[in-house]
């Protein structure tokens, strides 16, 4: 095993393999850009090196300094969490020839699985469904036409090399298409030098959901179940379920059973999630494999108790799966929220800034993974998550009713959030009855909601108290100014029996 | 004691007095008898006919912003028994105008009104290209566009002034 | 069902309750006493009434205050927690005389359990086992000389009322019987005015381990499994696990099925909890029942995922058991950790006084229940318990480990706790291996064993760097001055991919 | 720069000076090159040759208390610079020097020691029945019973000082 691990990562996700690493007494290594020094994941390591300047391109994006940093500290691994350089293949080749175990895939599976082209390719050749469409990216405008008319509209046009919401649009008439087209080709351009663009069939509200895998170097592959990611906005998931509320076992059988397949079709290792997209006929098609630990995977540690960030470690160490398939239980029902600084009535814009308060859900049924503080400034710099809020219960019914009171126990001041987004989300007739698609933020949310509630009463009590509180920075705690203590204390001595038998 | 308070470009006539250790306030024609106690900076735990709220309160003087039952909302007072009134309700006047700032560093890539526009709540202005992605700012109630600080392909630094609307 | 529960308690189980109330939409009213009016769980309670001054005898010990709360708010039922008035069946009486519905077990069945010398005839008619000893209570100083040597030394002296570690006395050779059965006699008159005393056979090194037990009022009793109490200083638990390590499914279809039978005994009804005391040779002996939820029930809600305090309230409200036995699985393991405000180095005496800063864990299998915040005065009227900490772990090596990183994440100043006591009893050997007993503490663990480190370098270098600090008032960030933001945000624009897929 | 930090009766001497943005610190023959800064109010994270400590600290001037690696200290500074060193001085010795305080309400049930009695570390000194329970009150250290202020029966209140140990 390794005594030391890099965490090629910030925020939540750096702290949640941080306390991995703990666990398993193992060091952990944090890296920090210069916007980053007194953040969450720099106060909770065992060491930490500065990478450089806070764009990420310059520190979190930077692989030589990051493998400046493993030297020097000693690391013998890289755990890379989510985004930064996580499904960078170079980096993982680099990894490898600075003599360090990448914790994930193999560089020609990472390599493989984010070319789309290639991915859906492999995934044709293996039997699984793919969404109907340009087998490979449609080379010119007439090309593109063409096939759009072959499958029928509405069609999405997507950049190869896009993701996160960036370099789609759907074309619903032939009237509309060169000129989506066009702006496609100059986002995907603009945005990852890479204007090669994709046709495929577009589904009014489909599901998405992925089915987690785990794959060791001796060639066991399982499956951890599957997750629902329909929630989304901008096609960035905001709430996620384990297990799915449409899932059936003959469903799920077939959904796992083509995960699998596609993780072994590539020889896959470590930890991986197949995206699937589902209509409303309970057909599926792949949509991508993601070759790193999920944001949204402690919903799935929560329903299998497994530790996946462990898992990746170990199996990055070169031992099997300390699980077998038939060993995994899906026990009961847990829905993740993501808390993002963000300003839904303004189109979910970044709302970075200081978080003056902040007050972190607690009590039965609830894991928090929280990546700030009291005083923290949310970087604009970086993707403004700052928690994971899960809740576990033994039905989705009483997993949403944990999370609802999650919600109300959530106090974040200073930061614009999404908290009441969420509560609508859970809050709605369609997501109680598991009715949702990855329209359903659009067709069923609304963000200004809130600005409709014109009492402003509390708001108004509320201030004037403060104005009203002695500005001697002391607190008003007028119910024990009263009293002789002594005296209370003795009258207390000869009664209280507070302390008896808990 | 009386005094107004302005939330959401709305003026309400507030009454309060002390009623032993609680406080009787009056919004408008609603009176609450209110047990208000601090349990720590910047929190206030209030009691209202036994009903329990929490509040979170940032601010000083005569602007608050509160964060309670989950919303936030920012309150100015104007205090009549203060010499010079008028600088509260100026205040309070310009925070009812709209002055749009970038809320992140971005480009222009589109301006959608025009000085002298008139604009409905809701309605588009600008649109900044920001984290690769086209983000459309929108009015926050209606008026009529008074000035445009920028022009499109300018790069804004978070927080700058781009547009006012009266 | 009920609309309203007042509950009739303080600190963190009130909370816990409030957060059951929520999970279920009904209306949690709290009490406070006058030293209580800002506390968390009145801040979490929907509604909230004074009912008197800070000692508990004026407030939570007074029924009456307590009952006309009840009445103003229009509360259905009583939630009592634990301690307080959780077992005293006047109350529960009296509550049902208002007509509001006490949650928990018949006024009678309280009353035989609370009496020590009736639950022990209770248990001997049902075949139960009990510790050898007197009978009843030793009525004189020469009755209980003669059961002594009857049943042979070392001897108990327990008062008949007491409880938590109040009037006991363990006499070990005969020659200092008198002296300390007259001190028993005294202590227990003066704290209990109950100078009845027992005389029992004391064992060595003997586990705690309690069951766990449901009953509805359709007459189904389970079980949910043991846990493990031993862990104790001046006979109050500290930490406690479920399950107990040193469980087989021979002793624990034996204990269970006696505390069943014990329940049954009594037609008991609601959450009760069955003691027994385990020697060496894994004998075990019925100590006490306690007819309410204990403090350390979230770890069985952890590894059954059962919400004990919901079952309480739907059984209270006439419904069936929502589980079969055969539904209940004991999954994986659970730690409990206790954080006290107390000194550990000065008799584990209490320590009241302000919480400047706390931080509480967070992360994979960490739960907490914490009934304080920052800048809330720890009352020298009430029990000290800060926080309750729980981990669970695919096995009690990893939910130990788990425990432990939780308590290296816990940051409590101000006030004095036992956080380090608890990572010296998790780290230690006998521990690990599960070999514990009762005498644990007193044998194994050196409260001032932090006096021995006399390295004081990091403290000095905090200190003096707080002293070189700018006393703006503003923290140095100095890493950000250096940059012109807007030139930094193009050359991020072109490059930065964080928001790309998660 | 010079200074003397006393720590559980323990004086220590530090010198300091800043080596670019870092300080470079030595406490008797022990160097340190730290990389301070202040996540928030009262919160120091050092970075010394790579390794993160979090601390937590609150007083001021020449007084502190340092939570750090899950230990609280007592840090006090004495400034030679200082015009009246002896004030810092007479503090620290204060330090030393034991004043037995009541930690809770209680009544006291028996004294162990009398006036210029010896006595050990951990040895017992009162016992007060607080709580229902009997505690007994230790001493921290070596030293004389200087004086006693209680007598065996008085009800004392939290805090009240009860004897002196130099």
């Amino acid at each position: 095993m390794f005594n030391k691990i890099l965490i090629a990562n910030r925020g939540e996700i750096a702290i949640r393999i941080i306390r991995t690493c703990r666990d398993i007494g193992v060091k952990s290594i944090a890296i920090y850009s210069e916007a980053d020094r007194t953040a969450l994941h720099v106060r909770r390591a065992d060491e930490a090196y500065c990478v450089g300047p806070p764009p990420s391109i310059e520190s979190y994006l930077n692989p030589e300094a990051i493998l400046a940093a493993a030297k020097k500290s000693g690391a013998e691994a890289v755990h890379p969490g989510y985004g930064f350089l996580s499904e960078n293949a170079d980096f993982a080749r680099q990894c490898a020839q600075a003599g360090l175990t990448f914790i994930g895939p193999e560089p020609e599976v990472i390599e493989k699985m984010s070319d789309k082209t290639v991915a859906r390719r492999i995934m044709i050749k293996n039997g699984i469904p793919v969404i109907p469409g340009a087998a490979g990216e449609a080379g010119s405008l007439e090309d593109a036409g063409k096939v759009s008319l072959d499958i029928g509209f509405p069609v999405m046009l997507k950049a190869a090399s896009g993701g996160g919401g960036k370099g789609i649009r759907i074309v619903r008439r032939e009237q509309t298409f060169n000129d989506a087209f066009q702006a496609v080709r100059r986002e995907a351009y603009a945005s990852f030098a890479d204007s090669r663009i994709f046709v495929e069939k577009y589904f009014d509200s489909p599901r998405h959901i992925e089915v987690q895998i785990f794959a060791d170097q001796q060639g066991h592959v399982i499956h951890l179940y599957e997750r629902e990611c329909s929630i989304q906005r901008r096609y960035q998931k905001v709430v996620e379920e384990c297990p799915s509320p449409c899932m059936d076992e003959e469903l799920r059988s077939r959904m796992t059973a083509a995960a699998i397949q596609a993780a072994k079709s590539v020889n896959y290792t470590g930890a991986g999630t197949v995206e699937f997209l589902v209509d409303k006929e309970r057909n599926f098609y792949f949509l991508e494999m993601n070759t790193r630990i999920q944001v949204e995977h402690s919903i799935t540690e929560m329903v299998t108790g497994i530790d996946l960030v462990k898992e990746q470690i170990f199996i990055a160490a070169g031992r099997p799966l300390s699980i077998r398939q038939e060993d995994i239980a899906c026990n009961g029902s847990a829905i993740e929220c993501r808390i993002y600084a963000e300003d839904p009535k303004n189109s979910y814009l970044p709302a970075p800034g200081p978080v003056k308060k902040i007050t972190m859900p607690q009590g039965p049924g609830i894991r928090v993974d929280c990546g700030v503080f009291t005083g923290w400034d949310v970087s604009r710099y970086y993707d403004p998550l700052i928690a994971k809020i899960a809740a576990w219960g033994r039905s989705r019914y009483e997993a949403r009713r944990r999370m609802l009171r999650a919600l109300d126990e959530c106090m974040i001041f200073g930061v614009k959030t999404n908290l009441g987004l969420h509560k609508q989300i859970l809050n709605d007739d369609n997501f109680k009855a598991g009715e949702i698609s990855t329209g359903f933020i659009e067709d069923r949310v609304n963000p200004c909601r809130d600005e409709e509630i014109d009492d402003h009463d509390l708001a108004i009590i509320t201030a004037l108290c403060a104005r009203l509180h002695r500005p001697t920075g002391k607190c008003e705690k007028t119910v024990q100014s009263g009293h002789d203590h002594s005296d209370l204390w003795r009258m207390a001595s000869k009664y209280q029996f507070w302390a008896t038998r808990f | 004691m009386e005094i107004k308070a302005m939330v959401k470009n709305r003026l309400y006539p507030v009454t309060y007095g002390m009623e032993g250790e609680k406080i009787r306030i009056t919004i408008e024609d609603r009176t609450y008898l209110v047990d208000a106690v601090c349990p720590a900076d910047g929190f206030f735990s209030l009691l209202i006919n036994g009903r329990c709220h929490d509040a979170a309160i940032e601010g000083g003087d005569n602007s608050y912003t509160v964060l309670v039952q989950g919303r936030a909302d920012q309150v100015d007072f104007h205090d009549p028994r203060k010499r010079r009134p008028t600088d509260d309700l100026k205040r309070s006047i310009k925070e009812g105008r709209q002055s749009i700032h970038a809320p992140m560093a971005g480009q222009l890539i589109r301006l959608l009104v025009q000085p002298g526009d008139l604009v409905e709540d809701g309605q588009g202005l600008v649109v900044l290209e920001a984290m690769k992605m086209e983000n459309e700012l929108k009015s926050q109630g209606v008026g009529k566009v008074k000035k445009i600080f920028v022009t499109t392909g300018d790069v804004v630094k978070p927080g700058q002034e781009l547009l006012i609307i009266e």
